[in-house]
This record gives structure tokens, C-alpha cells and sequence, in this order.
């Protein structure tokens, strides 16, 4: 009977795992901003392409390290343009801004790629083959997990226990007071997104390895999973967001395994508004009251 | 003289922060009664409990013979219930949501003005109206209630007239000036027929002559739409000039009720305020 | 300018609407590029008006537009497929179950009546959460509504996910804009009368809209269910318009689609979203389309120009107009006959004060 | 602001209203293709196809006077809702008749546009029954589902599989109409038959593949796009399954060669033409051509899929386009109801072997071929051709 279910568990965990690195980006952006980025999943998506484009021109040592500046660089520029201007205007512009720089990142994939799908290089160590018992798949499965929660451990410790932590934590629990006492909300919210498009990057790495092929709007899907996957846990909190993402992974494939394949996507959705209107602040979340 | 407004033993927890501790009040009909009490001392917050925007941790409220507001610590709250009384109100539990409170008869005005802002005074006025509606949306849309859309327009005009604003009834709501912007909001109150009328801090920023006659016109106004006004302010002289009886509260708790001769000369009220000085 | 006055110009200015479309078709022809414009851009009208009524009127940021666009096109092709047509359409399903037709008006009336419906049992959870919440929520739900019309056991019904087709269309750009036209009004009427009221001051203070005995939830499903049947009937336009429905088509990109027009249009303007509607229309299926024709001037091939660029201006200019142009073309402001007369004296008295 | 925008529009309404300009004799052929989304790789090389036969034959004379031919090329994007854009464009160009478009979904979304602007279509290699059996104005020069799904049941039982597991794409006319037929056809020759669909934009095949082994499949039948087909065959070579993979028509091409190559997955497709079949002394005329007519144009290789490999859709784009002619020169006028009402008498012996259409609009064509991907040369072999008198 386990042998039957290794698969899929080890396909949910793996996909679990890439989808937590992009729940991160959500939770951490939605903590400081209480903005969902929905521009999140194409800056995925375009690290994808980064790595196709520069792995054709440059060898693969060389390109990987480009593309994780390339997109965390990416990253800062869609806030520094997109956010920014927006600082002080009311909350449904700032996401209609966000809606518009992820229609433009789009279309922008679109044009350069002409629209065609391209097939991801194949990474050296983590594309190989490997076989678990009855199952065989890509190192990237087995590696993701352990990954994933090395990531985590070193970014909980750095929210922690250093200097731009405090301040992130600060500015997520009050926006203006941070700003009188000093900080400087303008770095540390580049910051979070510096750090978001990271784990965006290396996740895309990931998931791109085990599905090797990238079109313009490949990215959209994982993307608003991944957001499901930080409400689920409890937004604004780093370990929940993991958390949920793991057990979406699972679900997801569990579902596809039991035959309802049409609903894999739309259970997420259920799940996301069983979530909101029942316990909004998901797992570990913490109850933020609206004073009046 | 019928008992309008009963507070009986609220009491409004914040987590562990206790912002009104073990308050009873009571409001009787025609009365104009005043709520004073330094700055954070949980005025605002028993406005709030009264008109449903918070649902007290215990405690009842009760408008007229119909009970509002009525619960008991639960969950959390049960370990962190600082305050007395706390068997006393269980049993169902009820919160009515605060534009049913309004329905009721109850009407208030906000510390810091909330005035709709992308609407002209006359359409602030108008809004109130909504409430007293007979028509459903579908009478509405197709407009076969123009009788009753000509008779809200006429009363939302009224209003305005009452406060001296009809002037100014097509100007945008938020660039009135601040004494109009207030009157404007009392006037909003009015429009929805209420029978007790909350006013929070309505002569606030006024300067004394301005206050004088604002004082003049809460009477005006409850003699002439027969209202009970319950009255939250800090002008001393306003508030000992119209209340027929104040509340002090401090810290959550009240130290002090009764006519403003009273109350003036209260030692406890006096050292609220003024502080004691140290022999 | 008086009320009667006002009126006669009015319904003059929309007779020589409906008199210049019914000439641009005779004079371009039914399939010139203009025609479609027109007919579209009366759609797209229709359904930013929806959206906006959510959006700009009430302060409800729904993004779950698409979803209720697909359930009016899906009711208006199910149940006006001619019977005859069925066993081929239905291919694989032995012609489906429905083997009745409506007419044609019925059946748009009642594609937006099981939007609303479905607007109806969306709105209950939906409704009490914050604004960004809800715009996630309403997304999900258009999701899933697309992955259950497309399950194959609903197949009977829907086709699955194979295409609609042969049900009847509209063949003269007329039809839209009338239908569009009847539709807009009504909205305008519900806008103007006090339950519009009641949904701009729920946009504009929650908290002193609830203090003035305005239900906020009875109201925001109002609005909710209002705008989902305006929808569903600007979906079912909309399938007329293409002769083939597919629920796959109606993905997330269609709703961002409409929400730009309205945000280019101005939020809380009726006429904005008219306006952007048309020159959104306008200019990606016309205008703008040269952007993606590779063009030579010579031998020498101009830069940039290939397909796929039109999108990427067309963004580029969205964004600006979200930046740095926040209101939009008409802001909050409507189009009205009283504030074209001031203008006209206005002129006239600054004239007469200059002699 | 307001003003430089309305400069901005004046000036391009000026540069789309130059384009109208009709200059004498020209006749327009439409090319409605995807150039770009799931089906882009397999609509440009149907469009090298159409392109290299207009290179050959560039005027056709009705009556009298010579006209040249102008191919209007649109982008359908593969989605049924772009389709219909593109399709009104071609019909406000003007074109007298239009060819394509590769994939069913879109070509039965075009064909109301054409249908209600009465401009005849002729369909390449769209193998869907509804793309002809409900517009008056499609017609279509290759094989249809029905014929290619039984194809493929056949040769599967033959390779002795029992056990089918199909996977197709929802939204996707093409995939489920395949599929349907292959099930149907494999059921009613004693096999059995699990079948699942994924979504557009899905990456994740695991799950599906292990549904497969579990299912105890012997063979996996999966008619999709080029995108998904190398999503699944890199996913199947990484979980080495060892049931052979097969599908129809879209799978024959470089996008499938490439990932392939390396692996031990067994890759069967159905196909309508074969560079290598010398009995067709036409074919083997215009595959040299077309090869060298690839290798002088970098980018027309590029299109290709970096190869100059003939894929059938390209052949089958070339015959598209010279029944198109004959139907213009039997109708000997540019209009399109004349055109359309020439085509039904059309017939043509083509690249891709005899053409005549039926009373519905179908080639009468009986014979696909059966390709196996070569996982260490990286081309098609040819396995065996299987006509409807075989399948009895």
C-alpha cells in the first residue's frame, strides 16, 4: 500500500516545497504592505526565462548566480516602480497597480518570447535521475524539501536576530510609528522584496527542473496557490506559510490521484475561501483587530 | 418619565487592557445628560459599546424595554476578565449590529468627524434618510417612489435649516468649515427620526462664543423633536450650563454622578482632573 | 436648463447615437473593423459599468467578473441552441439534455438572472471579508465556477470543455447597443435613486454608513447581485458577439481586462467606463494593431514592431494612467447636459462681461 | 495630456486607413494561424508551408488578367476567444478566402466569423468532425479524428496493449475529440480504457502518470499540444515508465524530437505526410524544394523548430494553399461566394495525396502514417502506413 502512495507524496512534498518558497515572497510583502503582490508570480515566471536566456549564452556556473540578481533586481524595480509612487494612496489603487505591473510582465514575456513555449536548461545536479523504492524522479524532488526548510531556517533567523529583522517585524506591526521611530520604511520594504524575489528565484530553479518547459503565463497558476498557501497558514507568518504550502502540495496531488484531476486547481480555491470566512488569520496567524 | 437609555455593570476588555470597568448608567426621557471624564478614560469606547460597534465583554445595555447589547466573558476572555459581576449575564448572548441600533431610535455624531466625502452637505443629510425608507430596491430604481423620494428631500432640506447650513447645502461636505462640518454631522443624526440623540464631543475645536450657542441649540433641537440627548464633552461651562445630570468617569470607572452642582464641587472629580498636589 | 428641456435634449442626443451606428454599419459595412468596434466596445461597456457599479460605487474590489460573465454566456448558449443542432454540438455527450430553445430575448434575461443567482450564493461568504480578501475570493470563485462547467460529468449540459455554437446572434450592431443602452440606464437609475445613495456612502465610510442604519451587508449583496446580473447579460452579449463560447476563454486576464477599463475611465464614473470601453476596444483591436504588424519602410525593417508588442504598449500605458493619472479620464465627474449648458453661458456671460 | 493623446490617435487612424489602400488586381488569402501560445510551434510551420507554395506561385489568372496573390497573415494566439479577433480582421482585409487554422478549437471559433461573412475556409490540418460539420463555408484537405483515433486504437492493440490510459486537454477540441475517438474505437476492440483530463497551463504530470502505472496502463494515449507533450515526456523519462506513449498529428514534430532525445520513452504519432515516402514522386519534389527553401532563410529554420525536417502541417499547408488556388481559378473570380461556391467541385492531387471533398467538406483521405521518435537520431522513423481498408 505505501508504495502506492510514495509518488504521490513525493511529488506533493516536492511541489509543496516550491510552492512554499513563492508563499514566502507573499507573506512577507503582505505582512509589511498588507499588499498581495499578485506581480509575484510572473517575477517566477521571468526567472525561469532569465535562466533559459542566459543559460544559452554563458555557461550554466555563471548564468545561475546572473539569474538570482536578475530577478531579485527585478524584484526591487517593480516596487521602486509600482509600489512606491503609491506609498500614501488608498488601498485599491496600490492594487490595481499591482494587477497592471503583472499584466505588464506578462504581455512584456510574452513579446520577448514571442509567445512560444521555451524548454529549461538542465541543471546539472538536480535534473539527474534518482529511484526511491518503486518510485523514480529528479533529484530536484527529493532536494526541494530540504532546501526549502534551510531557506526558511536562515530567513527566520534573520528576522530574528538581526538588525533589518527587527525593523521588518517593526514596520509589519505598525506602519507609521516604525517611521517616527527612524527607520527607514523605504529600505526595509526593498529589502522584503529583495528577499521575496530570492526564494522566487531559487524556487523557480526548482519547479523549472522538474517541469521543464516556461511560457509567458506559466507563472500565474503557482502564484496564486502560493498566496493560497500564506493565507492558509496564517498570513504575515513565515513557518505557516511553509506549512500550508506543504499541505496544498499534498492535497493537490492526493486529489489528482484519487481521479477528480479537474478540481486539483479549484480545490484550492475552496480551501482559500473555507480559509477566509472561517478563520481568517489561518493557522498561525494573529488577530489584527480594526480600531475604530 | 420612562427610562430611555439602561448601561447595566459594561464592561469593555481589550485583551488584558480594561477600557471600561463595571459602568451603569441610565438615561430617562427628555433628560440631557452629560459624560465627562479625562482624556482616555473610556467615553468614547461606552459610545461605542452603546451603538453596537463593539460588543461589550460583559454587561448589559438595554434601549427602552428592548435589550441591545447583553454578554458574558467567553473563550480567551474567560481567564483574562478582569472586571465583577461575571455570572451575572449569562445565558444567550445578544448584539444588535449598529445600523439596527440607529433603526431603533438611537443617533450619534462622531468624535472625529465622519462625513461621506465624496458627497455635498444636502447628500450627507439625504443618506440619513435611507433609513426611513418604504420603497425596495426595485421601486427605487424605476423611481415610482417619488413621493417618497420628494418627502426625504424635503425632510433632508429641513435638517439642514434646522443647523443654518441650507445655504450651503451644494457645497462638498468635507470643505465646510469645522463648526459647520459638525453641525452638518448633527444634522445627518436628526434625519434619521432618531429618539435618543449621542452627541460625542460636539463643541469640540469651537471657540466659547461659538460653544454658547451650540449650547442654546442641543436645547432648541431636543425640545423641538422631543429627543433625550446623551452628550459626551470636555467644555466644562456647556456641559454644567444644559445637563440636567453628569457622569464622571475615570480610568474605566465612575467616580461620580449626579445635578453639575454637585458634581462641580466632588473632590474625587476635582482630583481627576486637576490632579492631587503632592503635600 | 429646465427638467423638459433637458429631456427632449437627451433623447435627442440618443437618437443620433443609435442614427450614426445604424449609418456607420450601412456606410463601413457589417464586417468592417469599425462595426466590430462598435459592437464590442457596447459589451465592454456594459460590463465596466457592472464593474464599476461594484468597484467605483460601492468600494467593492470583486475580481470575480469573468465568472459571471462565463455562467451568462453558458445559459445564453445552452438554452438557445437550436434543437436540430444539438446531436452536433453535443457531440460526445448524445446531444446533451436541454432539447428545448428560448427566444432569444428570454434567454439573455435569463443568463443574467443565474449570474445573479450564482452572485447571490458567492455573495453570503463572501461579503463580510476585508478588501483585499475579497478581491481573492471573488477571484477563486470565478476559477472554480470555470472548472465545474468544464467537469466532464456536467457534460450533458455544458459540453464540457468543448466550444458552444450555432446559437442564435445578433447581426446588426444595433442590438447591442440597445440591450447596453437599456442596461446602463437602469444602473444609472439605481445609481441616482437611495439605495446608490447608500452603496456611495458604504464606499465612502463603512463605519458612519452602518452609524446612519444603512444594513452593510444587505446592501453590498444588493450591489453584489445587481452587478452580477448586468454580467451574466453582457456575457451573454458577448457570446453573440462570437458566435462560439468556450469556458476556458474566461480566465482571470478577461477581469483584469475590464478593471483597467474602468480604472482608465475613472472609478465611480458611469460615463468614464463608457468611454474607456470603446477606446480600449478601439485601440487594441484596431488602432493599435499596426504595433504588431511586422512593417517594412523600405528594406529596413522598423524596430520593435512585431506581434505581441501592442500588448506590451498597451501596458506600459495602463500603468501610467494607474500611476501618475489616478482619476482616470472622467475622475468621478458624469457627463450632463447641465454641465455642457454652463459651459455654453458660461462663455456667453464672460463674453458679456467683457464688452 | 489630454491633447497629445488625440494627437496620438489622429495619427495612427491616418497609418491603418494607408493600409486599405486597394491597389488593382490583387486577390487576398488569409493565413489564420497561431503564431505564439500552446500551438505556435506546429502554426508557423504550417504557415512555412503556405509562404513556400505562394513563393512558387505567386499569380493566379482568372479570366483574363493576372492577379497576384497577397497572403494576410493573423495570429490566433491558440485561444478560441483571440481567434475570433483575428478572424474579423481577415474578413475586414477583405480576403476572398482563408486558410488554416492549425488546431481545431480555433478554426470552429474562426469559422461562425467566416461563415456569417460567407468567406470560404479550408481547414489544413485542423482533424476535428465539428470544424466542417457545422459551417457551410470549412472545408478541409486532411484526415478526421474519427478515422486518425481508430488509427490509433488499432496499432495499440497491436502492439499489444489492453489496457489504455488517455490523457487529454480541457478547453482543448482538438485533445478531447482525439481522445473520445481513440477510447471509443480501442473499447470497441475488447481493450479497456481510464481516462483523465488536466487543465490549460498545467506543469505537474506526475500525478497523471502515476494514475497510469497505477492503473496498470500498457500503453498511454495523450493528444496535446506540443507545450504539455514535452512536459509529459520529460516527466515519463524521469520516472523511466516502460508503457510507449502515443498520439496524433500535433506530436510530430522537432518540439517532441527534442525531448526525446536522450531518454528510453517510447514515442508513437499518427501523421498525415512523411519526407521519406518516395511513392509520391510530387512529394519527394517538394520536400527537396522546401528543404532548400529553408536552408537559404535563417529564420525561416528558426520557425521550423531549428531543423530543416519537413513536418506534415507544412506539406499539408502547401496543398491548403493550391486547392485554394484551383478553387479561385475554377470559380474565375475573386469573390468569395464564387470561391465557395467552386470549392465542393474541387479536386487536386496533392503532396499529401488525392484531395476531393464530400458533401460535408471533408477530404476524402484514407491513409495516415505511423511514426516512431528515434531517441538516439533525433528523427521520425517510419513505421507503417494504415489506411480505412485495413481496420476492416
Amino acid at each position: 500500500m505505501f508504495d502506492r502512495i510514495l509518488p504521490y507524496l513525493l511529488a506533493g512534498i516536492s511541489v509543496g516545497g516550491q510552492y512554499a518558497l513563492i508563499a514566502v515572497g507573499y507573506t512577507m510583502v503582505y505582512g509589511i504592505l498588507r499588499l498581495i503582490n499578485f506581480a509575484h508570480g510572473d517575477i517566477f515566471t521571468a526567472a525561469g526565462f532569465f535562466m533559459v536566456y542566459f543559460a544559452a549564452a554563458m555557461p550554466l556556473y555563471v548564468a545561475a548566480p546572473l539569474v538570482v540578481v536578475a530577478t531579485v533586481l527585478l524584484g526591487f524595480v517593480v516596487e521602486r516602480v509600482a509600489y512606491k509612487p503609491l506609498r500614501s494612496a488608498p488601498r485599491m489603487s496600490i492594487m490595481i497597480s499591482a494587477i497592471g505591473v503583472s499584466y505588464l510582465l506578462q504581455n512584456l514575456m510574452w513579446y520577448v518570447t514571442g509567445g512560444l513555449a521555451k524548454q529549461y536548461p538542465v541543471l546539472p545536479w538536480i535534473s539527474e535521475q534518482i529511484t526511491i523504492g518503486p518510485a523514480s524522479t529528479k533529484m530536484a524532488t527529493v532536494v526541494t524539501p530540504v532546501i526549502t526548510v534551510l531557506l526558511v531556517v536562515a530567513l527566520v533567523m534573520l528576522i530574528k536576530h538581526t538588525k533589518i529583522g527587527m525593523a521588518m517585524r517593526a514596520v509589519s506591526r505598525d506602519f507609521e510609528t516604525a517611521q517616527l521611530m527612524g527607520i527607514k520604511i523605504n529600505s526595509v520594504i526593498s529589502m522584503t522584496f529583495v528577499i521575496g524575489s530570492f526564494l522566487a528565484a531559487i524556487g523557480s530553479m526548482l519547479y523549472f527542473s522538474n517541469y521543464t518547459t516556461v511560457t509567458p503565463t506559466i507563472g500565474a497558476m503557482p502564484g496564486l496557490k502560493a498566496f493560497v498557501a500564506a493565507v492558509f497558514g496564517g498570513i504575515g507568518s513565515i513557518p505557516g506559510a511553509v506549512i500550508g504550502a506543504m499541505l496544498i502540495g499534498i492535497c493537490e496531488n492526493v486529489i489528482k490521484a484519487v481521479g477528480y484531476t479537474t478540481f486539483s486547481d479549484a480545490f484550492t480555491f475552496a480551501l482559500l475561501i473555507v480559509v477566509l470566512v472561517f478563520k481568517p488569520t489561518g493557522l498561525f496567524g494573529e488577530k489584527t483587530s480594526e480600531k475604530v | 418619565m420612562s427610562t430611555v437609555l439602561r448601561v447595566k455593570d459594561v464592561t469593555m476588555q481589550f485583551g488584558g487592557v480594561v477600557a471600561i470597568d463595571n459602568l451603569s448608567m441610565h438615561v430617562d426621557e427628555g433628560e440631557i445628560v452629560a459624560l465627562i471624564g479625562p482624556n482616555g478614560a473610556g467615553k468614547t469606547t461606552a459610545f461605542n459599546c452603546i451603538t453596537g460597534v463593539y460588543e461589550p465583554t460583559n454587561g448589559e445595555i438595554a434601549f427602552g424595554d428592548c435589550i441591545i447589547a447583553r454578554s458574558h466573558p467567553t473563550g480567551k476572555m474567560k481567564k483574562l476578565y478582569a472586571g465583577a459581576h461575571a455570572d451575572k449575564y449569562l445565558g444567550a448572548r445578544v448584539r444588535l449590529s449598529p445600523d439596527k441600533i440607529t433603526r431603533l431610535g438611537i443617533a450619534r455624531t462622531f468624535q472625529n468627524i465622519r462625513l461621506f466625502k465624496s458627497q455635498t452637505a444636502f447628500e450627507n443629510v439625504l443618506i440619513a434618510t435611507h433609513l426611513r425608507r418604504t420603497s425596495n430596491p426595485f421601486t427605487a430604481t424605476l423611481h415610482i417612489n417619488a413621493a417618497e423620494e420628494r418627502r426625504m428631500r424635503e425632510r433632508a432640506m429641513e435638517m439642514l435649516e434646522t443647523v443654518g447650513l441650507a445655504d450651503s447645502a451644494g457645497e462638498l461636505a468635507t470643505s465646510l468649515p469645522y463648526g459647520q462640518q459638525r453641525r452638518l454631522e448633527i444634522a445627518r443624526a436628526l434625519a434619521t427620526q432618531p429618539k435618543l440623540l449621542l452627541l460625542d464631543e460636539p463643541a469640540a475645536g469651537m471657540n466659547p462664543q461659538e460653544t454658547d450657542e451650540l449650547g442654546a441649540f442641543i436645547r432648541e433641537i431636543k425640545d423641538r423633536f422631543q429627543l433625550t440627548v446623551f452628550m459626551i464633552e470636555h467644555h466644562m461651562n456647556l456641559v454644567m450650563d444644559i445637563s440636567d445630570r453628569i457622569y464622571v468617569i475615570d480610568f474605566g470607572r465612575q467616580i461620580a454622578e449626579g445635578a453639575p452642582a454637585e458634581v462641580r464641587d466632588n473632590p474625587a472629580v476635582i482630583a481627576a482632573y486637576l490632579g492631587v498636589d503632592e503635600e | 436648463m429646465k427638467k423638459s428641456t433637458k429631456a427632449a435634449v437627451g433623447t435627442l442626443l440618443v437618437a443620433a447615437l443609435f442614427a450614426g451606428v445604424w449609418l456607420a454599419e450601412r456606410l463601413a459595412g457589417a464586417n468592417s473593423m469599425l462595426v466590430t468596434v462598435l459592437e464590442k466596445g457596447a459589451i465592454y461597456a456594459l460590463i465596466a459599468v457592472s464593474m464599476n457599479l461594484l468597484n467605483g460605487f460601492t468600494g467593492l474590489f470583486s475580481l470575480g467578473q469573468a465568472g459571471f460573465m462565463l455562467v451568462g454566456a453558458y445559459t445564453y448558449a445552452i438554452f438557445t441552441i437550436p434543437a436540430a443542432r444539438r446531436m452536433a454540438v453535443y457531440q460526445y455527450y448524445q446531444g446533451g439534455i436541454v432539447q428545448f430553445e428560448l427566444p432569444c430575448l428570454l434567454a439573455i434575461v435569463l443568463a443574467g438572472v443565474v449570474a445573479a443567482a450564482f452572485a447571490a450564493l458567492v455573495g453570503l461568504p463572501v461579503l463580510r471579508l476585508k478588501s483585499d480578501y475579497l478581491a481573492i475570493a471573488t477571484l477563486g470563485f470565478a476559477e472554480i465556477i470555470r472548472a465545474v462547467i468544464q467537469y466532464d460529468k456536467l457534460g450533458p449540459l455544458t459540453n464540457g470543455s468543448n466550444l458552444l455554437k450555432t446559437y442564435p446572434t445578433f447581426d446588426t450592431a444595433l442590438f447591442p447597443f440597445a440591450v447596453a443602452g437599456v442596461c446602463i440606464a437602469v444602473i444609472l437609475m439605481l445609481i441616482h435613486s437611495t439605495y446608490g445613495r447608500a452603496c456611495k456612502a458604504i464606499r465612502d465610510d463603512e463605519i458612519a454608513a452602518e452609524a446612519m442604519g444603512i444594513n452593510l451587508f444587505r446592501h453590498k449583496l444588493l450591489s453584489f447581485v445587481i452587478s452580477s446580473f448586468f454580467a451574466g447579460v453582457g456575457g451573454a452579449l458577448l457570446a453573440m458577439y462570437q458566435g462560439t463560447v468556450q469556458a476556458n476563454a474566461f480566465k482571470s486576464s478577461m477581469t483584469y481586462e475590464i478593471l483597467l477599463i474602468v480604472v482608465i475611465g475613472g472609478m465611480g464614473s458611469v460615463t468614464g467606463s463608457v468611454l474607456a470601453s470603446f477606446l480600449f476596444i478601439a485601440c487594441s483591436e484596431w488602432w493599435l494593431r499596426f504595433l504588431d504588424v511586422e512593417t517594412f519602410i523600405g528594406t529596413v525593417q522598423v524596430p520593435l514592431l512585431r506581434s505581441g508588442f501592442r500588448m506590451v504598449v498597451f501596458s506600459v500605458v495602463i500603468m501610467a494612467v494607474v500611476l501618475f493619472y489616478r482619476r482616470g479620464i472622467m475622475g468621478d465627474r458624469e457627463f450632463s447636459l447641465d454641465a455642457i449648458a454652463r459651459a455654453f453661458s458660461g462663455k456667453k456671460r464672460k463674453g458679456a462681461r467683457a464688452k | 495630456m489630454k491633447k497629445v493623446m488625440a494627437l496620438v490617435l489622429a495619427l495612427m487612424m491616418v497609418l491603418t486607413c494607408a493600409a486599405f489602400a486597394e491597389d488593382a488586381n490583387v486577390i487576398k488569402i488569409g493565413v489564420f494561424e497561431p503564431a505564439s501560445g500552446d500551438n505556435g510551434a506546429g502554426g508557423k510551420q504550417e504557415v512555412l508551408g503556405i509562404e513556400y507554395a505562394n513563393s512558387l506561385v505567386p499569380t493566379v489568372t482568372i479570366g483574363d488578367t493576372e492577379y497576384t496573390v497577397e497572403l494576410v497573415v493573423v495570429d490566433n494566439q491558440s485561444q478560441t476567444d483571440k481567434a475570433v479577433t483575428a478572424a474579423q480582421t481577415l474578413v475586414s482585409e477583405g480576403v476572398s478566402v482563408v486558410l488554416g487554422s492549425y488546431g481545431s478549437g480555433v478554426s470552429m471559433a474562426g469559422g461562425e466569423v467566416f461563415a456569417q461573412a460567407q468567406v470560404p475556409a479550408i481547414g489544413c490540418s485542423c482533424t476535428n468532425p465539428g470544424v466542417t460539420s457545422l459551417c457551410d463555408y470549412y472545408w478541409r484537405i486532411c484526415y478526421i479524428d474519427p478515422f486518425q483515433g481508430t488509427v490509433m486504437a488499432n496499432f495499440a492493440m497491436e502492439q499489444g496493449a489492453q489496457n489504455a490510459y488517455v490523457l487529454t486537454q480541457l478547453g482543448d477540441d482538438y485533445s478531447t475529440g482525439l481522445g473520445f475517438y481513440f477510447q471509443q474505437a480501442f473499447e470497441s476492440l475488447g481493450g479497456t480504457v481510464v481516462a483523465e483530463t488536466f487543465t490549460e497551463g498545467t506543469s505537474d504530470f506526475t500525478a497523471y502518470l502515476n494514475n497510469a502505472i497505477s492503473a496498470g496502463a500498457d500503453v498511454v494515449f495523450a493528444p496535446s499540444s506540443t507545450t504539455s507533450a514535452s512536459l509529459i515526456i520529460n516527466q515519463a523519462a524521469s520516472m523511466n515508465v516502460d508503457f510507449p506513449i502515443m498520439a496524433g498529428d500535433t506530436w510530430e514534430s522537432s518540439v517532441i524530437l527534442d525531448a526525446v532525445k536522450g531518454t528510453s520513452v517510447q514515442v508513437y504519432c499518427s501523421t498525415f505526410f512523411d519526407e521519406r515516402d518516395e511513392s509520391n514522386t510530387v512529394a519527394a519534389e517538394f520536400v527537396a524544394g522546401f528543404k532548400e527553401w529553408l536552408n537559404a532563410n535563417p529564420d525561416k529554420l528558426t520557425n521550423n523548430g531549428g531543423n530543416d525536417i519537413v513536418a506534415a502541417v507544412s506539406a499539408l499547408g502547401y496543398d491548403g494553399y493550391m486547392v485554394a488556388l484551383e478553387a479561385v481559378k475554377a470559380a474565375g473570380s475573386a469573390s468569395p461566394a464564387d470561391i465557395a461556391a467552386a470549392l465542393p467541385g474541387v479536386t487536386y492531387d496533392g503532396v499529401t495525396g488525392a484531395i476531393a471533398f464530400d458533401e460535408i467538406g471533408d477530404a476524402q483521405k484514407d491513409m495516415a502514417y505511423i511514426k516512431l521518435a528515434n531517441t538516439e537520431t533525433g528523427e521520425f522513423d517510419f513505421v507503417k502506413t494504415q489506411t480505412v481498408a485495413d481496420l476492416g
